[in-house]
């Protein structure tokens, strides 16, 4: 029984990890209606860069506060000189052009500081608290309650600003928003700059726990494809509980599902994803809308 | 005086035009009809009068030359249309709609002030103002872009084929509110319809529009006394 | 039980390809493509893009073994000669498809006489038959699994897995006899033939293992494997896994309060690779190595550790003087400038004569009292020899002397 | 239909003269690469299928190349069949699981089939690795190399490039007469717009099913074939990023072309290469920035190019019919609205 909940503080634990890649996807989406595959390798880039910052001397939040502005530049940038002129494209296009993205960011910060692993600054203490006997660990609390602010807060600007209808907006239909006022463009842009900036704190997050190194964010890519499509793909609130149950369904799936195993793991996202989709298309929380993308 | 001015428009999708030079006026304060078959570019006027499309000639609204001006800059001028097809965001709620109707306007208490007259003036929206749009009956939709393109306060209202997939009773109810508009609040609309028969009724000018030229133009009342017209559109 | 069927694979393997090789022209004593008077080609396909990219540290490695010495004039080969050694390297992303592309473009467009270090188990594999057919020497295979399928044109370089196993297991047999062990392995061949070696090392023992959890490099974290694991109740974790679920089981290890014995393959145990676990998480972590301590801040009096410092400076190399994949290509190098200095004649039979007939060599990187012996026929494992370390929070200090299993690799 | 067919022969012709002209040109060891391109290239024409004619986007493409290749190998291996009578059960063993895959496809489109999709790439050599009994593991399998009948004057590597050009005629063909027929009117339809589709009382069920079932007997030969030419595989091979390279040269060479598909295919296995030749350390930035700026430059793919278009002009002095691209909304949407 301590096992069982053992397992549950640790899939907690991988979900917030899943849940934070998942927001910046969600993020993206709500703001551009597109999946960008390279989201999680720009974030790298920019973990890579404040790490770099703070082994040049830097303060820590001084060199994460650098960055976290250049990450949102860096988001801008890429939306002007590469999503912009296709952005009449056919889907596939901009599939492939993301995709493009995750090799040019991954290859790219492979260039850079090479393959080895490093050590990325933790934010929280590392310690952590035995509860009758299961343990929790002070930095994987922290990283959800971290979370949860940040998801609420995504939430809050969506709903409650101006801001955030006019990002919304822009997103549903450029010509629609046109009419009403809105400068589209400058609305897509400042969506892929707070994305690259979300990712970048992600990775902050999660760079102490997955270690840095160029493909940290690969692995997750899947679970936190599922974590957004299980929460629906636009509600950042349902990117993290999406994000919770899929790491504990697939915490307790691997070690009690003795057809699955801990090497068949991967399948657990997967039969999430799919039985969500087959029993509510929009997610758990998802509007009805979105099912038609 | 003519709050809008049109003189040898051009535009058109790609290399080939739709509108060949359409010169036409809007007079301040009155009801404006756009007729015409489909494919004639009713629906293309209206888009490079909003901007959405790159067009050349002279676009004069309110003493501003339109054509250095961005969409969003047109809306804040005071031009506000309701596309074909509503306009309104299916996956916004009735109240977010009319929040960023009033994207331009940026005083919190007119925003209110609006939406509550809006509110009481169609009360079927009051009554789903937390529904998300997308699940609204058509005729509803309508009103609801109707309210959305009021919030912004225009000065002149375009209207693209507001009775397109109506009941033929929404469709009089709609233009018993352009009427009203008008009348009470010396709103100036320009409507495009295929409907000429009512919208003829309702109109004080009207275009006919056929293949990118506008080829009658007049008083309504006398628009709908001229036989070519008469054969065209109105079915007689 | 999964042993029977990974056997009944290179049987069939080895007999097919024993089939072709009969059939394959007998070759005169001219020199063989890619060797000339004064130059030598030798191609090497490696991942250097991908998630394996650190790999690619092997082929640069061999690279700064090589470059001082075309620099000082070449290799002077026993048939007399001084040739340099002009290296070509491919990239596969380790795809054993691209490894195999890569060593026919190597071998038929730029006509090298043979090809070092190909990383992989399964790509060593793919281009086996060709190997076979072409007669193509495969040197120093960066691969636990040494018998594959090109018999008679391949040779390895790192201790087997098996014998990795049978060192962990001789530790705790002398140390520790009554440990529960509890595993973590790579569900790869890597950690299938190392969990059956160290099963059987330990049969009829004290020594039992009580849990196995199985890690893909797929996976996001290890964390749940790790639990059930500290769950069995074992006092004794054997990692062996690559060097990010190494890390992460060391850390955890820490996190949870868990303080079993831990014993890490060399694969993931080098202290580059425990850093972001924090080192004084890795504290009495126990590993087996065959190469030399580097220390670029302190290198001692070692000669060949000295020399190596001297070359990686030289040869511009891009990986850190402490990589230990990079220590391992640069000891591939040296072996390789081994088996080109006792070449009789300038051909690839002559080449692969000499690489299966090393003699006690010694290499600038193994530890002392490691070195590289092979025979025709009888062994074909250059190392088997491991020393046991123990991590003290700064470096790995040596516990006891070096364990030999010279002709006694554990067949697997 | 005519229309079609002229605009599709015109990058086609030029493919296919390169293809037979190949053997004069390339050595060995480069043919060896463009019979690997080839079978991607069968590969990505059943990903056509699926995206571009019928508009449902997969990625799982590798997954399914893989099925074949183990069909194959483990036809070969364990009940000793030839290697070359191998692949028409490697088609079909494929086609039912791709069938399978393809049942959720009924309910799902777009962004949720492509992640459902990337989820069994994922997953499948996870899988191989868990039914070690029958794939050998992490192992692999080893198969009988088919060599050059004895009558055959060219090497064995003509021979093997003989046999994926043969695969591929047998391909084209096969697709060609899929899509003129009802089935394919039927695709097209779906792929148009499948709620007036369904309207119009088209068979969505059957249609959807059938694209998958063709395109995965598809991926399946060409997996098939590609275990034959390299006469090795195992799980290493066939990683999730072997679907996303299928489909990138599925959308770099044009995906509802069929010569394009080739294209693609050529795109994926030469291009990487090339781009570490140029630089080992900046390979994958260079292989990145070439996909983006491929993807700015010719959005329809290359045989969408103003070569291809310019041949397809040069076709229609032949025949005035208008020659323009097979138009059509965004299948598979993963973006806007």
């Amino acid at each position: 029984m301590v096992l069982f909940f053992q397992l549950l503080i640790d899939g907690l634990a991988s979900g917030a990890i899943y849940a934070s890649l998942a927001l910046a996807l969600v993020l993206i989406f709500r703001a551009t209606r597109i999946v960008n595959f390279g989201q999680g390798e720009m974030a790298t880039l920019s973990a890579y860069c404040a790490w770099q910052l703070c082994e040049w001397g830097l303060p820590v939040a001084l060199s994460f506060l650098i960055v976290g502005a250049a990450s949102f530049l860096l988001g801008v940038f890429v939306f002007r000189a590469v999503i912009k002129p296709v952005s009449k494209a056919p889907v596939e296009t901009i599939v492939v052009i993301t995709l493009g993205l995750f090799v040019f960011f991954q290859s790219l910060c492979l260039w850079l500081w090479r393959a080895d692993q490093r050590a990325f600054p933790a934010m929280f203490p590392s310690g952590g608290w035995d509860i009758l006997g299961v343990r929790v660990t002070a930095s994987a609390l922290c990283i959800l309650l971290v979370l949860l602010c940040l998801a609420a807060t995504m939430g809050a600007i969506f709903r409650f600003t101006r801001l955030g209808l006019a990002m919304r907006a822009s997103a549903y239909s450029s010509e629609k928003s046109l009419l009403v006022g809105i400068r589209v463009e400058r609305m897509l842009m400042l969506g892929w700059g707070f994305a690259a900036t979300i990712g970048f704190i992600a990775a902050v997050l999660v760079g102490p726990r997955l270690f840095l190194s160029p493909t940290m964010m690969l692995p997750i890519l899947l679970y936190a494809l599922a974590s957004a499509t299980l929460g629906g793909w636009d509600s950042p609130l349902g990117a993290l509980v999406g994000g919770l149950i899929v790491g504990v369904a697939e915490s307790l799936g691997a070690t009690f599902l003795p057809f699955i195993g801990a090497d068949l793991r991967v399948v657990i996202p997967i039969a999430v994803t799919l039985v969500i989709l087959l029993v509510r298309p929009v997610g758990l929380f998802g509007s009805s809308t979105v099912v038609k993308v | 005086m003519n709050i809008l001015t049109v003189r040898d428009l051009c535009a058109g999708y790609g290399a080939t035009d739709v509108l060949h030079k359409v010169s036409f006026t809007v007079e301040q304060g009155s009801i404006v009809a756009l007729l015409g078959a489909n494919g004639a570019g009713k629906t293309t006027i209206l888009r490079a009068l909003s901007g959405l499309l790159p067009s050349r000639g002279l676009v004069e609204f309110g003493g501003t030359d339109l054509r250095q001006c961005s969409p969003a800059r047109r809306v804040e001028l005071g031009l506000a249309q309701i596309p074909q097809g509503r306009g309104t965001f299916g996956d916004f709620t009735v109240e977010e709609n009319l929040a960023i109707g009033a994207y331009t306007i940026n005083s919190k208490r007119q925003i209110k002030e609006d939406m509550e007259r809006w509110y009481t003036a169609f009360p079927r929206l009051a009554e789903r103002r937390r529904q998300q749009s997308g699940n609204l009956s058509g005729g509803e939709q309508q009103m609801l872009a109707l309210a959305r393109a009021l919030m912004s306060r225009p000065k002149l209202l375009m209207c693209d084929e507001p009775s397109l997939g109506l009941a033929p009773a929404i469709t009089e109810q709609i233009f018993e509110i352009f009427k009203s508009l008008n009348h009470d609040h010396g709103m100036t609309l320009l409507v495009v319809e295929q409907n000429a028969d009512l919208t003829l009724q309702f109109a004080h000018t009207a275009y006919v529009l056929e293949a990118g030229d506008i080829t009658v133009s007049g008083p309504a009342s006398d628009l709908l006394r001229n036989e070519a017209v008469q054969q065209s559109y109105l079915g007689v | 039980m999964r042993l029977p069927t990974l056997i009944k694979a290179p049987l069939a393997l080895q007999a097919l390809v024993f089939a072709m090789l009969t059939a394959a022209p007998a070759r005169a004593e001219e020199p063989s493509a890619g060797i000339t008077d004064d130059t030598v080609k030798i191609g090497i396909s490696g991942p250097l893009t991908g998630p394996v990219a650190a790999l690619g540290a092997i082929a640069d490695g061999v690279r700064t073994r090589t470059d001082p010495i075309n620099v000082a004039g070449g290799v002077r080969m026993a048939d007399g000669k001084t040739r340099k050694i002009e290296l070509l390297v491919e990239d596969d992303g380790l795809d054993p498809q691209r490894t195999l592309t890569n060593v026919r473009k190597l071998v038929e467009r730029e006509e090298v006489l043979a090809v070092v270090a190909t990383a992989g188990t399964p790509n060593n594999q793919a281009i086996g038959r060709y190997i076979n057919q072409r007669g193509i020497p495969n040197l120093f295979m960066y691969s636990g699994v040494h018998e594959l399928a090109g018999p008679e044109w391949e040779i390895g370089f790192v201790p087997s897995f098996t014998t990795e196993a049978a060192t962990f297991a001789k530790y705790l047999l002398d140390n520790k006899r009554q440990a529960k062990v509890a595993l973590l392995y790579l569900n790869t061949e890597t950690g299938q033939t190392f969990q059956a070696a160290l099963e059987s090392a330990i049969s009829d023992s004290g020594v039992t293992i009580v849990a196995a959890q199985p890690v893909t490099s797929a996976d996001p974290t290890v964390e749940t494997q790790l639990s059930t694991l500290k769950a069995s109740g074992a006092d004794t974790l054997v990692v062996i896994t690559g060097p990010r679920q190494g890390a992460e089981a060391v850390r955890f290890a820490t996190e949870s309060g868990w303080k079993p014995t831990t014993l890490i393959s060399n694969i993931a145990a080098s202290i580059a690779s425990l850093k972001p676990a924090g080192l004084e998480n890795a504290k009495g972590v126990i590993t087996s190595q065959f190469l030399k301590q580097v220390n670029a801040s302190m290198p001692g009096d070692d000669v060949g550790v000295k020399r190596y410092l001297a070359d990686h400076a030289a040869a511009q190399s891009k990986f850190s003087t402490e990589d230990a994949l990079g220590q391992s290509g640069y000891a591939i190098g040296d072996a390789l400038v081994k088996v080109l200095e006792s070449m009789k004649a300038p051909t690839r039979e002559a080449m692969m004569e000499a690489a299966r007939n090393l003699d006690h060599a010694q290499l600038d990187l193994l530890l002392p009292g490691i070195t590289l012996t092979t025979k025709t026929g009888e062994d074909v494992y250059p190392i088997e020899s491991l020393q046991l370390f123990q991590f003290d929070g700064a470096a790995y200090q040596p516990m006891g002397d070096v364990i030999s299993f010279e002709g006694k690799t554990p067949r697997h | 239909m005519n229309g079609t067919r002229l605009f599709q022969s015109a990058p086609a012709a030029l493919v296919t003269a390169v293809a037979l002209c190949l053997p004069f040109l390339a050595p060995d060891f480069m043919l060896f690469e463009f019979s690997i391109a080839v079978c991607y290239g069968i590969a990505i024409l059943g990903l056509n299928l699926l995206l571009g004619f019928s508009g449902q986007i997969c990625l799982a493409q590798g997954a399914l190349f893989g099925i074949g290749a183990y069909a194959t190998a483990i036809l070969n291996v364990n009940f000793g069949m030839d290697p070359i009578a191998t692949l028409p059960f490697a088609a079909i063993i494929t086609s039912l699981i791709g069938v399978l895959i393809g049942l959720p496809a009924l309910r799902l489109q777009g962004l949720q089939l492509a992640i459902v999709t990337f989820g069994v790439a994922s997953a499948f050599p996870q899988l191989l690795l868990k039914m070690d009994w029958i794939t050998g593991g992490v192992t692999g399998l080893a198969t009988d190399q088919p060599l050059a009948p004895k009558w055959f004057p060219g090497s064995q590597e003509l021979w093997l490039y003989g046999l994926s050009l043969i695969c591929a005629a047998i391909s084209v063909f096969m697709l060609r007469r899929l899509l003129r027929g009802d089935t394919g009117r039927l695709m097209r339809a779906l792929r148009d717009n499948p709620l007036i589709a369904e309207s119009l009382g088209v068979n969505l069920t059957k249609a959807r099913l059938a694209a998958f079932a063709a395109s995965s007997a598809l991926a399946g030969l060409g997996g098939g074939l590609f275990c034959i030419l390299n006469g090795f595989i195992s799980p290493q091979s066939f990683l999730p990023m072997k679907s996303i390279d299928i489909l990138i040269g599925g959308i770099v060479g044009g995906i509802t072309s069929m010569a394009g598909a080739f294209i693609g295919a050529v795109f994926i296995v030469f291009v990487p290469g090339w781009t570490t030749d140029i630089n080992p350390a900046l390979g994958g930035l260079i292989y990145g920035l070439c996909l983006i700026a491929m993807m700015m430059v010719a959005r329809q793919g290359i045989a969408g190019l103003p070569i291809g278009r310019s041949l397809q002009a040069l076709g229609g002095i032949f025949n005035k019919k208008d020659l323009s691209r097979v138009p059509g909304p965004l299948p598979g949407q993963l973006g806007g609205e």
